[in-house]
């Protein structure tokens, strides 16, 4: 079902959604585009290239409190986080909604992560298709387009003089004021991007465990957790507990397999100490584990890890490299 | 500021010089403002700045580093040494939107209890003239 | 787990006074990990410890945190206690809810307890965090160290060595006995201070168990108890202590006299002496306070005060000998030296300065009156030969030096006869050549072979000769043109040739109307030699200006300017030459310039010029001395600066070739005699030391310490005694101008010298010394003893009388203080045991006493009473009437007091029975009157004004511990107050001991004290120290840093900030390099956790979780 | 691109290698973007020939050579990454005789992101007055007389004119935006501790929440920790990917350092780091 909306009508359905929900969406912070939850709708960028940080922090925050405990008067409490309200992503590119989809594997997987699972319950997301390619973006290699409504509620494209409203799910549906006029005219074309050949990647990386290749990729990377924050799949989190005056809370944040102490296990055991290991690690899970676990590379194309590499450690060239290693083996 | 406001200071004394200082002014029964709470170190060259950062970090509105005299510390060096950490950290916290003046750097000997007694309630004042951070 | 039980202490109402123990109970009670609270009324008593015993067993705890007073009070106390229990003394907290909560907010009640509350919190904290320790027993160095040799230092060492320990004794003065010593009578027994003190003086001196080192210092302690290792200084007498007799005869000979510290500036003493007769090891000292300024001033190091001195006592020739150790040059520097030494002489201070230049003179006008012997040649003990190229005062300089080292030297000289600019440079009437001639002959006689008419070439031809080494001295001898118009006239003169053919007695044609254009020695020796051959006019044209004050000042000498205007020179200074007129090629007078600056701020020669009418001065000769240069031809393989001097290294005075040095005008440009000789010197030991094959340059410029402070006090002005000339109407001819002294002219006025070194270094006395104990060139030596227990008992000094001008102190001389009067009492002492007024040596008739002097006030010294003046005030009062019964004495008091017992009371009645008045009251006023004193005041029990006339007043001057012994304290790690007097770990309990184990303290060092108690306090210390080494060994500090090599990175910061030393390099089997602690050096001050970074040092007992948990707590 | 220079430097490579000087040789190769360069380690002399040096090489390498400890490398080092170098030689952290130093004459480096390279020289290129490396075996390019205006601190003195609550507040919004990535550690030659402090457990300096206040206190002690050593590569602010401008920090320690103590890191591999010694008489009145 497609309809039309002016931009006015825009900014006064969504001034209207504001009043009940918590909106999402990029803003301008200290020149950076981010999103985050806004105050007004004048603040939201219609018009940007892809944000810095990708939008999966509304679901996965870098920080969040899972639960408390408190000692009162000899009694011991548990105090679970909650979800308090409903709310909207808004202006999510297809790639980004796609890195939510795909993270809705291993957190919504049987058990699941209840906290993760309640704010997907209660967020609707409506989506931007991309009306032009920046450099970095691959996404139709990786099974998703510019315009690619799968994993949105609504997806906005933008025309001449207003938006064309895809509504993708009932969820989007129950968003949408009455009386909108549907749209007939023809869809614009999106934008063309450079392919990466990822065709039997899956296949290709298991041969290359023991190549070197990775100690001397390695040889330059930092190690910092640039790559793993930037990307929409990335989901690793670590938990530590913090005790104070007779009250524990139990903390959620981000981490990286990139982190020296990320594999530590409490007996002094570290199944990665080297940085090849390490680097090979977040390749591995990427085009290998996490396909094996949940049938998909867990990479949606965005770019935005080898756009924000320091040393320019890009997953299109060490997917191309492990085509050129598989084709030298093959070949000798 | 609250004529009721009470400024948290946390005060790290050296065992040999500052610490036995406060004692003297409980010996000789000189009172002054109850908001300090002392922690003894060894010496003044013990005193971490991230122990001060962290005493901000958990709510203090000033922090008292106390040592020898230059030249008489107990271990010969050791206050030459906190004179430099902390003269840097001072600009820094200040810097950093935590006023030089909440981060104090005292030198009182075992037998300044006055001194000690004083310069508490000088501090005192002064953190109740700062009011309480933000 | 942790099981941790909270007593709180109530310290009676100490605490429970101001805290509520019931609300800090309930809340302790809620803590985490807290499993029993209980309170004591006193948790220090026994059953307040057995409690905390009981509850460890029975609630099975594993920490213990205690709330009570100080941990500096009972942390011991109760590590006992809880290891009593079997736990580990160390998981033991203590919170401070006394010194630091109750005592300090009292009557705040609520405030008080929330506080106690956080302190039992924090200790909880911080006590979870706590790990068992087990300290280390350490061996004990069974001797001890005393430091200070008076009665309590003396005591200590007797009571410790009569023990049968080793007992280092170290005092900083030539004698042990310290102010004891110079006491008359003791009170309140009066038994004879010497009587009493003597005895135990000889036992220390002879005890096989004490090591006794006096006129040393203690530089550096470090270790710890039972093990300090400590540095000592021992300053160098001078004097072969283990030979010397102490017959005395050195005293004798010794021509420096000052006043005697011992007898309180009342008598004299030599440089080389002992304190007093009765001294502690009787061995002479000799008292060198350094170099004093003329020697420091002096370029070539003459020692000025060695021969004055010794001209002083008449002894012509051996001053003559003294400065022959330096240098030959006693006639022609006495002549023509600029004297630098003068202007640096600290007589000048009072009045004027010593006419140094003057006695020099004198000694060689001296010998040559007597005639002089024929000097004897030295020996020649080396083979290298030594070239010198010109015979000015830098190359023979250099060659004396040289020869008198046992080197066969050759000078080389160019003109017929040797002296160089000495002989060529300096007019007769200056410098008559009989002097020089004199000189010269005496270097000749010593050996040095003076080659004269023979031109050295090249230094290829030297060395090919046979020559070793070579000093280049040739000087500066060419004219520097003037560089302007019709400089080639007839009539033009350049002052070197000029003064040349003068002095050599070649016949000069002068015109009459005579202009010198030069501001400099020359231009005006040129001007005066001019003068004297006849010219009607002579006129001196110079950039630089006649005012001697100012930077742009001529450069000649004060002096010589002001002769030559006696004898007519007419100076037109601040012009430039611009021009020189000619008629028919000869010279007819000079146009000049303006000069407006001659030196620019950095004092470099860069003259200014205005425009604007300037003078034309007729003349029809024109004398140019605008300065010299070196002849830019002459060896031309020596490398030259710009300028054209010699460029050599400023040290050595190398030159590029290997072998070759060079000094003088030669390397400096003109410059004046004495900085050629100095040049000399300075090349001679470069050429020793290369032809020894020896480091060049080590240690070189050498350092010399200039005496710091040179006492003036007690000097009476007397003025200089002036050097008679030659009346100006009678200087036609060249004979000398200045006259010289007499002998006895010579004697008063080496007699102004203040000694300011006190040792002249004349080295009478090494000629008189039969068992040849005199070592002048002796250093300070620095021992290192191992000890295991030190007692201080440094003392205290009066304060200085004369600070006291209010009273009259230092400012008339019959005021004087106590100490005075008991060396004025003293049968030993300075009169003999007569009491005499110092100014007119009369027996005083009324005596005024001011109690007080410096003490209890804040203002003029102390804020303390120093306790024994009011006994020995009485005691001298006493002494006072029996040396003399018509002797009234007054005593002006603030309180008086024999705080000592009955017979201390007793004392002090007997003083005011035998007539002593007694007046409370405050002094107004000193003043002198009719030849008496007046002292006036108010009287305040009568409240009325006194004025009474007195003979002498003495002044009861409070105690006060010496200023710089503050720097020994802090090496000692040991407390002390704003007064420099010492901290007592408890005032009460513990007065013998420090806050440093094993350093005890006794004496006047603690705070005022008389005799009975310093001996008191020094058999306790000695006690202290007994019972030390009676243990077999000690527990040490277990709080020590260790360091996790997992964590550490090398960088060894942490080894740059230990102030122990206690940190060093490991090396690991897998090649890393990290930091390893000793932990016996270890002190435990945590400097180094902080340093590292990385967080790999912990400070057992002070680690960072649990400083940390403490911070979070709160 | 000076290929002049470049011919020298991978020849230069290309000899250390094939004469087994050294292991492996730490330069920059041409980044895929085409447009940047990023970090190459040539252990062979064919990798040697995509070395090459110009104005988009802003990497300070001398941070790599902490990974290769115990190993021959050589490393390419510009006038700026010197500093590094001697701040690493005076903490003992490499061995002299293990580092084979090609110092390269630089003309400064632009502002460069992926795919995209500017004409702005950076910023702390506009005030470096080295003209070539400090410490090097060999120099390539040449020493360049540069026009260098001596560091003036105008932005730390602005920010010091400021209210300190406005400062306050400033450095509240940065920090938070922190999301503790860790780049500015990783990339900092200075920062090699086996464990850092915000990854320790015990003591726990600073916990995982990635929020205001432990985002300030991990940035607080990451500079103060930097003090006197911070050698002003600038990575960190490079690398950074909020965009916090951390060389505000690390700067005004640097400027307190040089008034307080006179010291600047790296300059000279012998002098005493602030923190390693003092002067008895300096800053009388602090504590009196």
């Amino acid at each position: 079902m497609n309809l039309f909306i002016s931009k006015d009508d825009l900014i006064r359905w969504l001034e209207l959604l504001l009043r009940e929900r918590i909106i999402i969406a990029p803003i301008r912070v200290q020149g950076q585009t981010m999103f985050q939850p806004i105050s007004k709708v004048e603040e939201i960028m219609f018009d940007f290239d892809n944000t810095a940080l990708s939008s999966k922090g509304w679901f996965l925050p870098p920080t969040e409190t899972l639960f408390s405990v408190r000692r009162d008067d000899g009694q011991i409490k548990l105090m679970p986080a909650t979800v308090e309200r409903d709310a909207i992503i808004f202006g999510i590119r297809p790639c980004d909604a796609r890195g939510i989809a795909l993270m809705d594997g291993p957190f919504l997987q049987v058990p699941s992560d209840t906290l993760y699972q309640e704010r997907r319950n209660r967020t609707t997301i409506i989506g931007l298709a991309c009306r032009q390619a920046q450099p970095e973006c691959f996404c139709t290699s990786m099974g998703s387009a510019p315009d690619d409504p799968s994993h949105v509620d609504i997806l906005l494209t933008e025309v001449k003089d207003g938006y064309i409203v895809q509504v993708v799910t009932e969820k989007g549906k129950a968003l949408l004021p009455k009386g909108w006029a549907k749209y007939k005219r023809k869809m614009p074309t999106p934008p063309q991007l450079k392919t990466v050949p990822t065709k039997g990647i899956v296949s290709a990386i298991r041969e290359f465990f023991n190549d070197p290749y990775w100690e001397r990729l390695a040889d330059r990377c930092l190690h910092c957790n640039i790559c793993a924050y930037v990307c929409p799949t990335c989901y690793c989190f670590d938990v530590r507990d913090y005790p104070d005056k007779g009250k524990v809370e139990r903390v959620r944040s981000w981490e990286s397999c990139q982190s020296p102490g990320f594999s530590l296990t409490a007996g002094g055991y570290d199944p990665r100490t080297t940085k090849g290991e390490r680097l090979r690690q977040r390749f591995y899970h990427k085009l290998l584990y996490f396909p094996e676990r949940f049938q998909e590379v867990a990479c949606v194309g965005c770019g935005r890890c080898g756009k924000a590499c320091p040393v320019n450690i890009d997953i299109r060239e060490v997917i191309s490299d492990l085509h050129q290693l598989a084709e030298a083996k093959s070949g000798s | 500021m609250s004529a009721g406001y009470q400024p948290k200071v946390i005060g790290f004394l050296c065992n040999w010089c500052s610490y036995a200082g406060a004692d003297m002014a409980g010996t000789s029964r000189m009172c002054y403002p109850q908001n300090i709470r002392i922690i003894r170190v060894p010496c003044s060259g013990r005193v971490d700045p991230l122990f001060v950062l962290k005493c901000f970090q958990r709510g203090a509105d000033g922090v008292l580093v106390s040592g020898c005299h230059p030249g008489d510390c107990h271990y010969t060096e050791g206050n030459y040494h906190t004179r430099r950490r902390f003269a840097l950290l001072r600009e820094f916290l200040d810097y950093l939107g935590i006023e030089k003046e909440r981060l104090r750097v005292e030198w009182v000997s075992a037998s300044e209890g006055q001194r000690f007694a004083e310069l508490v309630a000088d501090f005192t004042t002064e953190l109740a003239r700062l009011g309480p951070r933000s | 787990m942790a099981r941790i039980g909270v007593f709180l202490c109530h310290c009676g109402s100490n605490i429970a006074g101001s805290v509520n123990i019931p609300e800090v109970i309930e809340a302790v009670g809620k803590l985490p990990q807290v499993v029993h609270v209980e309170d004591n009324k006193f948790t220090c008593s026994d059953p307040g410890q057995a409690s905390i015993q009981q509850a460890i067993t029975k609630h099975r705890l594993n920490r213990v945190v205690i709330g009570a007073c100080s941990p500096r009070m009972h942390e011991i106390t109760f590590r006992r206690t809880v290891a009593g229990a079997g736990l580990n003394p160390y998981l033991l907290e203590i919170a401070n809810l006394r010194e630091h909560c109750s005592w300090v907010h009292p009557s705040q009640v609520k405030e008080a307890t929330a506080k106690a509350i956080d302190l039992v919190r924090k200790a909880v904290a911080r006590v979870a965090w706590q790990e068992p320790l087990t300290p280390k027993h350490v061996g004990i160095t069974r001797r001890a160290l005393v430091i200070g040799g008076g009665i309590a230092g003396i005591q200590a060492s007797l009571d410790i060595a009569d023990a049968g320990y080793e007992v280092i004794l170290v005092e900083r003065e030539p004698s042990i006995g310290g102010h004891m010593a110079q006491l008359d009578k003791t009170f309140p027994t009066l038994d004879c201070s010497a009587c009493i003190l003597t005895p135990k003086m000889t036992t220390v001196g002879q005890h096989p168990n004490i090591k006794l080192m006096s006129y040393s210092e203690v530089e550096d302690v470090s270790g710890y108890v039972g093990n300090f290792r400590v540095k000592i200084k021992n300053k160098s007498r001078y004097i072969d202590v283990s030979k010397c007799t102490g017959c005395g005869e050195c005293a004798k000979v010794c021509p420096v006299e000052l006043n005697s510290e011992f007898n309180e500036n009342l008598g004299k003493r030599k440089a080389t002496y002992i304190p007093f007769p009765q001294a502690i090891p009787n061995k002479y000292t000799i008292d060198k306070r350094g170099y004093p300024p003329c020697r420091v001033a002096c370029p070539a190091g003459v020692n000025a005060q060695g021969y004055i001195a010794l001209i002083s006592q008449g002894k012509f020739k051996e001053a003559l000998a003294v400065l022959r150790r330096t240098m030959p040059f006693a006639g022609v520097c006495g002549r023509v030296c600029t004297h630098p030494c003068e202007h640096d002489c600290e007589r000048g201070k009072v009045d004027q300065p010593v006419a140094i230049r003057a006695l020099k003179r004198f000694m060689a006008d001296y010998e040559l009156k007597a005639g002089r012997e024929k000097a004897t040649p030295v020996e020649r003990t080396k083979e290298e030969k030594v070239a010198i190229i010109g015979s000015g005062p830098a190359g023979l300089a250099c060659a004396y030096d040289l020869v008198r080292q046992g080197y066969p030297v050759t000078v080389f000289e160019s003109a017929p006869v040797a002296g160089g600019l000495l002989r060529y440079g300096i007019p007769e009437y200056r410098l008559p050549k009989a002097v020089v001639d004199n000189e010269i002959s005496y270097i000749r006689e010593l050996g040095v072979e003076i080659k004269t008419n023979t031109t050295v070439k090249n230094l290829e031809e030297v060395f090919a000769q046979g020559y070793s080494a070579i000093f280049l001295g040739i000087g500066a001898g060419v004219s520097q043109k003037l560089g302007i118009a019709n400089e080639d006239a007839k009539g033009i003169i350049y002052a070197l040739n000029f003064l040349k053919q003068v002095n050599s007695g070649a016949k000069v044609d002068l015109g009459k109307r005579v202009v010198v254009i030069g501001g400099g020695s020359v231009a005006i020796d040129a001007a005066r030699a001019s003068l004297r051959l006849g010219a009607k006019e002579v006129h001196l044209v110079c950039l630089e200006t006649r005012d001697l004050t100012s930077k742009d000042r001529m450069l000649a000498q004060d002096w010589e300017i002001e002769e030559a205007e006696n004898e007519g020179l007419i100076i037109h200074p601040c012009l430039g030459p611009k021009e020189i007129l000619t008629r028919d090629g000869n010279v007819a007078g000079l146009r000049t310039i303006i000069c407006t600056s001659v030196r620019d701020t950095d004092g470099k020669f860069a003259p200014k010029f205005a425009e604007g009418p300037a003078p034309t001065i007729e003349a029809d000769t024109i004398i140019v001395a605008i300065g010299q240069r070196l002849d830019v031809e002459a060896f031309e393989e020596v490398k030259k600066m710009p300028v054209g001097t010699v460029k050599v290294d400023s040290t050595t005075l190398e030159t590029n070739i290997d072998g070759v040095f060079a000094g003088g005008d030669v390397v400096s440009g003109p410059a004046d005699v004495i900085r050629a000789v100095a040049a000399g010197k300075e090349a001679a030991i470069s050429i020793d030391r290369y032809l020894r094959g020896v480091d060049i340059q080590e240690g070189r410029p050498e350092t010399v310490k200039r005496v710091k402070e040179v006492s003036k006090a007690g000097v009476t002005p007397k003025a200089r005694h002036p050097m008679p000339t030659l009346e100006p109407g009678k200087r036609r001819g060249f004979d000398e101008v200045e006259l010289g002294f007499d002998e006895k002219t010579a004697v008063a006025e080496a007699q102004r010298c203040l000694n300011c070194a006190v040792c002249s270094e004349c080295r009478e006395c090494e000629k008189v010394c039969e068992a040849k104990v005199v070592v002048h060139e002796m250093k300070d030596k620095v021992s290192e003893e191992e000890v295991g227990a030190i007692v201080v008992a440094t003392g205290a000094t009066p304060l200085n009388h004369t600070q006291f001008s209010i009273y009259g102190g230092g400012v008339y001389p019959d005021v004087i203080s106590s100490l005075q009067l008991e060396r004025l009492m003293s049968a030993a002492g300075p009169t003999g045991g007569e009491v005499v007024r110092p100014s007119d040596g009369a027996h005083p008739k009324e005596v005024v006493f001011i109690s007080c002097v410096g003490s209890r006030d804040e203002r003029t010294g102390s804020g303390y009473c120093s306790k024994i003046c009011c006994m020995y005030m009485a005691k001298q009062a006493i002494m006072l009437k029996e040396h003399a019964p018509d002797t009234h004495s007054h005593i002006i008091y603030t309180d008086a007091r024999g705080p000592g017992g009955k017979i201390f009371e007793d004392f002090l009645a007997r003083a005011e029975k035998i007539g002593t008045t007694y007046m409370r009251g405050q002094i107004d006023n000193v003043a002198q009157q009719d030849g008496r004193l007046l002292v006036s005041g108010q009287d305040f029990l009568t409240d009325k004004t006194f004025n009474i006339p007195a003979d002498l007043v003495v002044l009861a001057t409070g105690l006060m511990p010496n200023q710089d012994i503050a720097n020994l304290f802090q090496t000692l790690h040991i407390s002390y107050d704003n007064k420099n007097y010492l901290l007592q770990a408890h005032p009460k309990l513990r007065p013998v001991e420090t806050a440093m184990d094993g350093i005890f303290i006794a004496g006047c060092a603690v705070a005022p004290t008389d005799v009975p108690e310093s001996v008191a306090q020094g058999g306790a210390a000695a006690q202290y120290v007994l019972k030390l080494f009676s243990q077999e060994s000690i527990e040490a500090e277990p709080m020590t840093s260790i360091v996790d090599i997992a964590r550490c990175t090398g960088c060894l910061l942490c080894r740059q900030v230990c102030p122990f030393q206690a940190i060093e390099a490991q090396i690991l089997r897998d090649g890393r390099t990290v930091a390893s602690i000793n932990e016996s050096l270890c002190k435990g001050c945590g400097i180094c956790v902080v340093a590292c970074r990385p967080g790999a040092i912990k400070l057992r007992g002070f680690a960072d979780q649990q400083i940390l948990a403490e911070v979070m707590s709160l | 691109m000076d290929m002049e220079l470049i011919q020298q430097i991978r020849g230069k490579a290309r000899s250390l290698l094939e004469e087994g000087t050294v292991e492996g040789v730490i330069g920059y190769e041409r980044a895929g973007d085409g447009v940047t360069s990023r970090p190459l380690f040539a252990y062979d002399s064919s990798a040697a020939e995509r070395l090459i040096f110009d104005d988009t090489c802003t990497h300070n390498l001398v941070k790599y050579l902490l990974g290769k400890r115990g190993k021959k490398m050589a490393v390419m080092v510009k006038p700026c990454d010197s500093r590094a170098i001697n701040l690493l030689l005076n903490e003992r952290q490499i061995d002299r005789d293990k580092v084979f130093i090609i110092g390269v004459g630089c003309p400064g480096v632009v502002e460069t992101e992926w795919n995209h390279k500017s004409e702005t020289l950076q910023a702390r290129c506009r005030s470096c007055l080295l003209t070539k490396p400090l410490v090097y075996d060999v120099l390539l390019g040449r020493e360049l007389a540069r026009k260098a205006e001596e560091e003036t601190y105008s932005d730390i003195l602005e920010a010091e004119a400021e209210s300190v609550v406005s400062r306050r507040e400033f450095w509240r919004e940065q920090f938070s935006r922190c999301i503790r990535c860790y780049a500015c550690r990783q990339v900092c030659p200075g920062c090699y501790c086996p464990v850092c402090f915000a990854e320790q457990l015990e003591p726990l300096w600073v916990g995982i929440r990635i929020a205001p206040e432990e985002n300030t206190l991990w940035q607080t002690i990451r500079t103060f920790h930097l003090a006197g050593r911070c050698i002003g590569c600038n990575e960190c602010e490079r690398v950074c990917p909020v965009d916090i401008p951390l060389s505000l920090l690390n700067r005004k320690l640097e400027k307190d350092v040089k008034e307080l103590f006179a010291f600047q890191a790296g300059l000279d591999p012998e002098e005493p780091p602030p923190f390693a010694t003092f002067r008895k008489e300096e800053m009388p009145e602090l504590g009196e």
